[in-house]
């Protein structure tokens, strides 16, 4: 099946500074990312705050410029180039925001807000963006009477199917979901889980679906790549991570998860999470893992497959398992 | 610890006065002169100084011209060689002698510095022409006859060069040092140490004063001078005890109450201050006398004189102050007449004067009568149907703007003071041509016949002949209305009531602390 | 009213909450945030609260803490501990508390000690360097690094997780008889939250301390508590012992809620509508206008609580008609 | 708005403000000697508050209470444009300086530090006598030394917004930086805008006559608050009605701008509108 | 720290390099003539020209900014052309006075203002609040200089509690001069009886200048408390047991400190600003007076000097209150590190 984006070692560096007075190194927030999303399905990027998920997400829509590596959209490289022109050149990328609600300007109608993206976009003619934009609330199952509000009169559901209606106007082709149910009710939760699998199914979209939430990943995506400290770890199709997860960090997450039976699974993970500051040499997980030996300390282990579209990311994953 | 139990003593002995035995100095409110250099400034604050600290060879007490440190002096019958005789037996604070070489050294140093003190002698003396004949003579060659010389000679302080020598920079005549410093042989002793400028200034009796002390039998030895800037504080600081003196020029409007208060009165002596509204004769259209004479005929000099000032002042019909020798006797004033100002504007407007401009009239903000006047003067013209804009200034900005008569204001209100008393300080230096971008002679009048009875008058050294001259002068300036001359002044200075033996003088306003004394 | 107790008036109890109200008056009229809410917690026991946001979880958490927002009424109702009703007569020192939110629930001006220390200072016995010391124990316990200069620390210079174990610590600090804790997991990430999550059970079930957990995420309230109340729109939906609850929901709101858990559904449904506003509560049933089995006695009827066995109580006398399959996913 | 008037301090700022405004607009109507502007009677001076004058006569027999009514145009005056003036000058440096960290945002805030550095009184007063003193210049004088504040406020809520969502997710559909800057930054920093202005209109009537005061405000026969203060100096404390009633104006317009302001930052400032529930 | 505040100090020169600039265009375009006042009152044209060259105010304009900064950069701010004496030392005796003024303005407003404000957030919408918040904003809205005439009439001729005019007794001298500031030398000098009256002297001109920053203090304390109070560790505090009172006057405050320190270098430049017209009034012979003296008189020197030192000043005490801040907010002192 055809690509719809991919990465080839993508580097990105925040908070590099250059001024007058002070010079610092940034911090590698993605350090050596390759990825491959099909067009078509829904690619899951899993780990906890802090390891890069929402920087990677950033980078590939050319919000934020990376410092190596290669980006392709639709097998056209598309990095390396302006932000200004980068943005541009990816318009058939969106992204949606953790928090819908704050990503609305409070000043402005919501109809306003989705019609200024229309015109952004070059579409003047007001007939026709009205007529676009009612048949896309439709779309989100909102009445297009919701134009009319302002974004703090909306609940949280309605925030984000507000946030989904914005970029669905600019008929994208890839959307990026950055943690698109966090704070969200169950219930809510269940129906914007339902909505975004309906809207894919009707737009023929793409999903990089960016969650700390396994249970959530697990029942929506067909890929899942599972990130640590800048880098994946592992990744792998949804059933068969969920079911065979190879690397510690992996198991370790899935088995952290609470769940309804109250049952544990996984020994706990020792620590916190090291900082993005201070990455640990060798296998850049090597002090939480109950694994660990000199090898790791010593040497970064490699991408290894380990099934068909499976591949991992450790010394040990044999075993390990 | 200690420091809060300080803190509690001292707020405990906050209610009571500390205790003091001496009788409490002489607080003088009046303005202080920008520096104490004597040879750097001239004006009305400056012979509060130049009175006290300094001796001149000659000095005005009241509008008398007397000999001070010269004892007498002699004048060649061209006008050009004056010879001074000096008074024995002079000292310095620092005990030294003064002598003729003295003298010599501040001429020379006075024309160096070319400040404003050096206006009257520069353009008739050189400095190669002041000479020590022996100890006690000093002999001055002139470059031309010049009659106001010997009014001018007060202006000199004759300073100690001895004292100066050792801080002299750069070759500045020791101005850095002399400008907070005392180098003189006057009554009193300027102390140095508690001297700032323009906020404080403190001094004490020189009991070796050469004129004795034998008329004062309880001189003031320590005086304070604390000028004050508000003019509500320093009325308000008088009536509470604060100070012992106002500067002297009380608003009108406080000399009852000042007078009314039981610790203090107001002196009112008439000085030689002409208040005037000037006009730019070169710019129309004032260069239109019809003009001129409407707006003199315009001004409510009794509103003014009588109501505003309350009788304070004396009209005064022309540019020198009624009680100076040299002005024409029988002199009529301009009357306020708006029915003949009417005419006046008519038949220049029938002239082609453009009365139709808004004309300008700069007043000095921080000078409250200024601006009075001026306000009083709008709203009788509008009667007239002249428009008159008010312009509040700065006497700095006045006197850069007159230096050309483009940039020479349509009108301004000031006053004239007495810098040496002589009509050459008035007529003479106000309405000859040759003055012409000093701030004095910004009316830019140009008449070659005054121009030359004023010449005249200044080359002789004939008092009579002089008198003759100016006289005419100032007769050819008040029928031509160049300005329009108000009042001249009487000088307010509010006073505690325990100073005794104040003396007035009309350059700059007096104030010798050598004749005071404080009763308690 | 409903009371849910009144069948079960002699077993021990460390905390009852009787009929407890809580109305708050706003602009758009007065929101009566809790309405008859009832449960009891024995000695040693944990109770969870869940619900969706909206539900009164934290009203009833503050009212317990005696810490109502200014110009809230009590208009009924009792909070027993020990018998003793603490909105009469607050308690201190007995209750410990545990924040949502670790990362502001610290002043960030002070040190960790002083913070700590003031909470002590009114409530537990000894001078404060008994305090201190017995601090330090508590950071031993609670797995804390460095626990010897942790007091001289400001919050910053602690990660999210310790700032958690710091929190714990406190709670314990005056040794009380409760512990009550507000969702204290939900900004942590899910390996910190197991630890913390492991970390609390044991130091409760140590210490015998009845625990009071309020959660909105089943999956941490199952592994936490034994019993559940599950709140909606103010009132408790239903009560039971955690397993039960989760294995055999009988309330439909409580059915359709864990419907739409990921890892339950067959599909993503959601219920339909929007929990209704405290100012405009329906009258009746308050999920009668979402409940797909609502008849039209629900609309006019206060439903009472069904005992459905010894602990066991919902709040719907229809709670054994089978829900549509639609609702359910 | 509603919230606002349910404050009764700001209620009250709001009635100074809009009875000030009624005052300015019908002066010449409700002054009971209109033409006292400029006009002058000298028998009258310096009468006491009588039934004929109420607040009564100045230092040149001109009525008080007409000159108090007809100086409120020129405070209001001075008051909208040199606060308008300001924010010309500081609103848009603020936006450009507050949108990235470049040279340009350091040099436009070193500029902007400069100025601030400046005592603003002695600024103006350098500036009235460069420009020759009148009410045109002490507005000049005044803007030119108030529009770092509006810089400030700007660049402050510039940055804050810029690190918005909204902001971000614009920039995520491609809008350009001068339309997230004037369309959403702008109407969104408008409150702490607002704020800043009613305080400064204060703020600048009281400089104005503080300016007047020393001489470099609006010249006489201008019936300006300021300048009448001055003018009244030098005949208290006996006529003590000349300085006190223009001085109880500028109290009470001052006043009232900043109660409105006052009011506006609680309603504006989003942190605390959680409270006012 | 030190190399943060090195830091500040560097990024504050070129500042001072613009304002030094800023003020030299000003002064040198004033249409007053510093020769024709140096010249002083009776002085002819060639008087006047002949100052013009002697002090090379006939020089293009440029060059003589160049010999300005020149001299400035050595530490030389000149001779004042007025009084002829040197500058430095001028405003040496100036600033001290000015600094005691504001200094105590600056005490009394935050030793009322950050109460006031307290009790007003304490008081959310309630009576308190809204007369604090009255008396606060009114403080804003009185002019100085006619508060300062009323004061006058009212506590030295009425009352005749306190003096009119002027920092000490013109009978008790001056104290030896160490700081400048009278209160701190005549405390140093052991004279108590001289550190009283300075203090009564000092009272009314402070009161006049401290309400402008009283009010402002009062309203960012408010504003700063009731932001606090809405934080997520109050509410825990409370839970916790804390005593109201500490909870509010430390607890709180502390935090709510952070705000109101930032406002207190703003305000230093309002201050020094309101100081003109109070100085003038109560004879208080500080750098307010001194600069408005030097504009009437033209005397660019002076000015220039004077702007200068209140721009340092100004840039100090900015400094100091982010080193302050860093002392309330241990987050501020991480970030300066």
């Amino acid at each position: 099946m055809a690509e719809m984006i991919g990465a080839r070692d993508l580097v990105v560096e925040l908070g590099a500074e250059r001024g007058l007075f002070r010079r610092r190194a940034g911090v590698r927030a993605v350090d050596g990312v390759s990825l491959s999303v099909t067009a078509g399905e829904t690619f899951g990027v899993v780990g906890e705050s802090g390891c890069g998920k929402t920087t990677l997400a950033r980078t590939l829509l050319g919000l934020q410029r990376e410092s190596g590596g290669e980006i392709r959209l639709e097998n056209a490289v598309v990095s390396g180039v302006a932000p200004s022109l980068a943005r541009r050149q990816r318009a058939a990328v969106q992204y949606v925001h953790q928090d819908p609600g704050a990503a609305l300007d409070p000043w402005w109608r919501v109809g306003a807000t989705l019609a200024e993206g229309l015109r952004i976009q070059g579409l003047t003619n007001r007939t026709e963006a009205a007529d676009r934009i009612a048949e896309t609330l439709r779309a989100v199952g909102l009445d297009p009477a919701f134009g009319e509000r302002y974004p703090h009169e909306l609940s949280g559901g309605q925030q984000r199917r507000i946030g989904l209606a914005r970029i669905l106007l600019l008929r994208p082709k890839l959307v990026i979901l950055d943690e698109p149910t966090a704070g969200l009710d169950l219930s809510v939760q269940a129906a914007v889980l339902r909505l975004l699998r309906d809207l894919r199914d009707r737009f023929g979209l793409t999903y990089l679906f960016i969650s700390h939430d396994l249970s959530v990943v697990r029942r929506v995506c067909d890929q899942v790549a599972v990130m640590y400290l800048g880098r994946i770890v592992e990744q792998a199709p949804a059933a068969e991570l969920f079911a065979q997860p190879r690397h510690p960090y992996t198991r370790a997450l899935l088995g952290a998860a609470p769940r309804l039976d109250g049952k544990a699974v996984a020994p706990t993970l020792r620590g916190d999470p090291p900082s993005l500051r201070a990455i640990p040499s060798g296998c850049r997980f090597h002090p939480r893992c109950l694994h660990a030996d000199m090898s790791c300390l010593e040497r970064e282990p490699v991408m290894q497959p380990v099934a068909a579209g499976h591949s991992v990311c450790c010394h040990h994953w044999r075993e390990a398992a | 610890m200690r420091l809060f139990a300080a803190l509690l003593a001292a707020l405990l002995l906050f209610a009571t006065p500390p205790a003091g035995a001496q009788p409490r100095p002489l607080v003088w409110g009046d303005t202080l002169p920008a520096t104490l250099d004597m040879h750097v400034v001239f004006d009305v604050p400056s012979q509060f100084v130049l009175l006290n600290a300094y001796d001149g060879l000659y000095r005005y007490q009241g509008n008398d011209l007397v000999p001070w440190l010269a004892e007498s002096h002699t004048v060649s019958a061209d006008g050009l060689t004056w010879e001074f005789k000096l008074r024995p037996g002079v000292k310095f604070h620092d005990g030294s002698a003064l002598t003729a070489a003295d003298v010599v050294y501040s001429f020379h140093r006075l024309l160096a510095l070319n400040r404003a003190p050096a206006a009257a002698f520069s353009p008739v003396l050189k400095p190669e022409n002041v000479t020590a004949v022996d100890a006690h003579t000093v002999r001055f060659v002139l470059n031309q006859a010049y009659g106001p010389f010997l009014a001018a000679m007060p202006i000199v302080a004759v300073v100690n060069p001895r004292a100066i020598a050792p801080h002299v920079k750069n070759n500045d005549w020791g101005a850095e040092w002399m400008a907070a410093n005392d180098a003189g042989s006057g009554a009193y002793v300027l102390n140095p140490a508690n001297y700032q400028a323009r906020v404080s200034l403190d001094m004490a009796r020189f009991p070796d004063h050469f004129m004795g002390w034998g008329h004062n039998r309880n001189p003031i030895n320590e005086v304070r001078s604390r000028p004050v800037m508000e003019t509500s504080t320093r009325v308000l600081s008088l009536m509470r005890g604060e100070l012992d003196s106002t500067d002297s020029y009380l608003p009108t409007d406080q000399v009852e109450r000042v007078n009314r208060n039981a610790r203090t009165r107001v002196a009112q002596d008439q000085s030689m201050r002409v208040f005037l509204l000037r006009m730019n004769n070169r710019k129309a259209p004032f260069d239109n006398r019809d003009v001129r004479l409407c707006f003199a005929h315009a001004f409510n000099y009794e509103g003014f004189n009588e109501i505003i000032l309350k009788g304070l002042v004396v009209r005064n019909g022309g540019p020198n102050p009624n009680n100076l020798w040299g002005n024409p006797p029988g002199l009529e004033p301009y009357k306020y007449d708006l029915a003949l100002a009417r005419q006046h504007c008519d038949r220049a407007r029938a002239a082609g004067a453009p009365l139709g401009r808004e004309i300008e009239v700069h007043v000095q903000t921080e000078l409250e009568q200024t601006v009075q006047a001026a306000q009083m003067f709008q709203a009788d013209l509008r009667k007239v149907g002249v428009n008159l804009k008010i312009v509040p200034n700065t006497f700095a900005g006045i006197v850069t703007a007159t230096q050309q008569a483009t940039t020479t204001p349509d009108m301004w209100v000031h006053w004239v003071s007495a810098y040496f008393i002589d009509p050459e300080n008035w007529v003479g230096q106000m309405y000859d041509s040759r003055f012409h971008g000093t701030w004095k002679a910004s009316s830019w009048y140009s008449n070659p016949e005054v121009d030359s009875l004023l010449t005249r008058a200044r080359t002789s050294v004939v008092q009579a002949e002089r008198q003759e001259l100016y006289a005419a002068a100032t007769r050819i300036v008040v029928r031509d209305s160049v300005d329009i001359w108000v009042y001249n002044t009487v000088n307010l200075r509010g006073l505690s009531r325990r100073v005794q033996g104040y003396s007035f003088s009309p350059v700059g306003s007096g104030g010798e602390l050598r004749l005071m004394s404080l009763s308690e | 009213m409903s009371d849910m107790l009144a069948s079960a008036p002699e077993a021990p109890s460390l905390m009852t909450v009787r009929d407890l109200a809580v109305h708050i008056p706003t602009d758009a009229g007065v929101a009566r945030i809790l309405d008859g809410v009832s449960f009891t917690l024995p000695p040693g026991g944990s109770l969870g609260i869940v619900g969706e946001s909206g539900c009164g979880k934290s009203t009833l958490l503050r009212a317990i803490l005696g810490i109502l927002p200014k110009g809230a009424r009590v208009p009924q109702g009792q909070v027993l501990f020990q018998g003793q009703d603490i909105l009469k007569t607050p308690v201190r020192g007995r209750i410990g508390f545990i924040p949502q939110d670790p990362y502001l629930s610290l002043n960030p001006v002070f040190r960790a000690g002083d913070q700590l220390l003031e909470g002590m200072r009114n409530h537990a016995p000894g001078t404060r360097d008994d305090h201190r010391k017995k601090l330090i124990n508590l950071f031993h316990a609670v797995q804390l690094p460095e626990p010897q200069n942790a007091l001289d620390k400001y919050p910053h210079q602690f990660s999210g997780g310790q700032r958690q174990r710091l929190l714990i610590a406190a709670a314990l600090a005056c040794d009380p008889d409760l512990v009550v804790a507000d969702e204290p997991t939900t900004a942590l990430d899910v390996t910190t939250q197991r630890e913390i999550l492991a970390l609390l059970r044991s130091l409760i079930s140590e210490r015998n301390m009845g625990l009071l957990f309020v959660t909105h995420d089943f999956g941490v309230l199952s592994s936490v508590c034994e019993d559940v109340a599950v709140l909606y729109a103010g009132r408790v939906a239903e009560y039971g012992p955690t397993g039960n609850v989760l294995a055999d929901p009988r309330h439909p709101y409580t059915r359709m809620l864990l419907a739409c858990h990921p890892d339950r559904a067959t599909d993503l449904i959601g219920i339909p509508g929007t929990v209704p506003a405290a100012t405009a509560q329906p009258p009746g049933c308050r999920f009668h206008p979402r409940c797909p089995i609502s008849r039209p006695n629900c609309a006019v009827a206060v439903p009472e609580a069904v005992r459905i066995f010894d602990g066991s109580r919902v709040a719907c006398p229809y709670h054994a008609d089978p829900l549509p399959e639609v609702a359910l996913g | 708005m509603k919230r606002l008037l349910r404050d009764p301090v700001a209620c009250l700022g709001f009635l100074l403000v809009v009875f000030a405004a009624l005052v300015a607009a019908f002066a010449p109507w409700l002054a009971p000697y209109p033409d006292d502007a400029f006009d002058s009677h000298l028998l009258q001076r310096l009468k006491p508050p009588s039934a004929e004058f109420p607040f009564g006569t100045d230092y040149l027999g001109r009525d008080i209470l007409s000159r108090v009514i007809l100086g409120t145009r020129n405070a209001i005056t001075v008051a909208v444009s040199v606060v308008l003036a300001a924010m010309l000058i500081g609103v848009p440096m603020g936006l450009v300086a507050g949108w990235r960290d470049n040279w340009l945002s350091d040099v436009l805030m070193r500029v902007t530090d400069v100025f601030l550095a400046v005592p603003q009184l002695i600024l103006a007063l350098a500036l009235g006598q460069l420009m020759a003193p009148g009410l045109t210049t002490a507005m000049a004088a005044l803007s030119l030394t108030y529009w770092p504040f509006f810089a400030r406020t700007v660049y402050a809520e510039t940055r804050r917004l810029r690190g918005a969502l909204f902001v971000d997710a614009l920039a995520g559909l491609g809008a350009s930086p001068a339309r997230i800057l004037l369309l959403h930054v702008l109407p969104n920093a408008a409150p702490a805008i607002l704020v800043r202005a009613t305080i400064g209109m204060g703020f600048t009537i009281l400089t104005a006559a503080i300016l007047g005061f020393l001489g470099v405000g609006a010249a006489p026969p201008s019936p300006d608050w300021g300048l009448a203060v001055a003018e009244a100096r030098q005949h208290l404390p006996e006529s003590w009605w000349f300085a006190t009633f223009p001085g109880l104006a500028i109290l009470l317009l001052v006043l009232g701008f900043n109660l409105l302001g006052d009011g506006l930052r609680d309603v504006a400032d989003p942190r605390l509108r959680r409270s006012r529930k | 720290m030190a190399r943060y505040i090195l830091k500040r100090v560097l990024l504050a020169l070129p500042a001072l390099l613009g304002l030094v600039l800023l003020t030299f265009v000003l002064t040198r375009v004033i249409p007053a003539d510093p020769a024709a006042m140096l010249a002083g009152d009776a002085a002819t044209p060639a008087q006047i020209a002949d100052i013009r060259t002697r002090y090379g105010l006939d020089q293009p304009l440029w060059r003589q900014a160049v010999t300005h900064v020149r001299q400035v950069m050595t530490g030389d701010l000149g001779s004042s052309i007025f009084t002829g004496r040197p500058v430095a030392e001028e405003i040496g005796f100036r600033l001290p006075a000015t600094l005691e003024l504001t200094f105590a303005a600056l005490f009394l407003s935050v030793l009322f203002g950050v109460p006031l404000g307290l009790l007003a957030a304490l008081d959310h919408n309630g009576p308190v609040d809204q007369v604090v918040r009255l008396l606060s904003v009114g403080g804003l809205a009185i002019a100085g200089f006619w508060l300062a005439i009323m004061l006058q009439l009212v506590f030295s001729m009425e009352l005749d509690l306190l003096p009119l005019r002027g920092r000490l007794d013109v009978a008790l001298g001056t104290p030896p001069t160490v700081t400048g500031l009278y209160l701190l030398d005549s405390l140093l000098a052991g004279r108590l009886d001289m550190f009283g009256n300075a203090l009564k002297h000092l009272v009314l001109p402070a009161v006049t200048l401290c309400l402008p920053g009283l009010a402002s203090i009062a309203r960012f304390t408010r504003s700063g408390v009731l932001e606090t109070l809405q934080k997520d560790f109050v509410l825990y505090a409370r839970a916790a047991g804390y005593s109201p009172f500490r909870l509010a006057a430390i607890y709180v405050l502390r935090n709510a400190v952070t705000v109101t320190v930032t406002q207190v270098g703003l305000l230093f430049g309002a201050l020094i600003s309101g100081a003109v017209a109070v100085e003038a009034i109560f004879d208080w012979p500080g750098l307010g007076t001194y600069a408005v003296q030097a504009i009437l008189a033209a005397d660019y020197k002076a000015l220039l000097a004077v702007t200068l030192v209140v721009g340092v000043v100004y840039a100090v005490v900015n400094v100091l209150v982010d080193v302050a801040q860093a002392l309330v907010d241990p987050r501020v002192a991480e970030q300066l590190k």
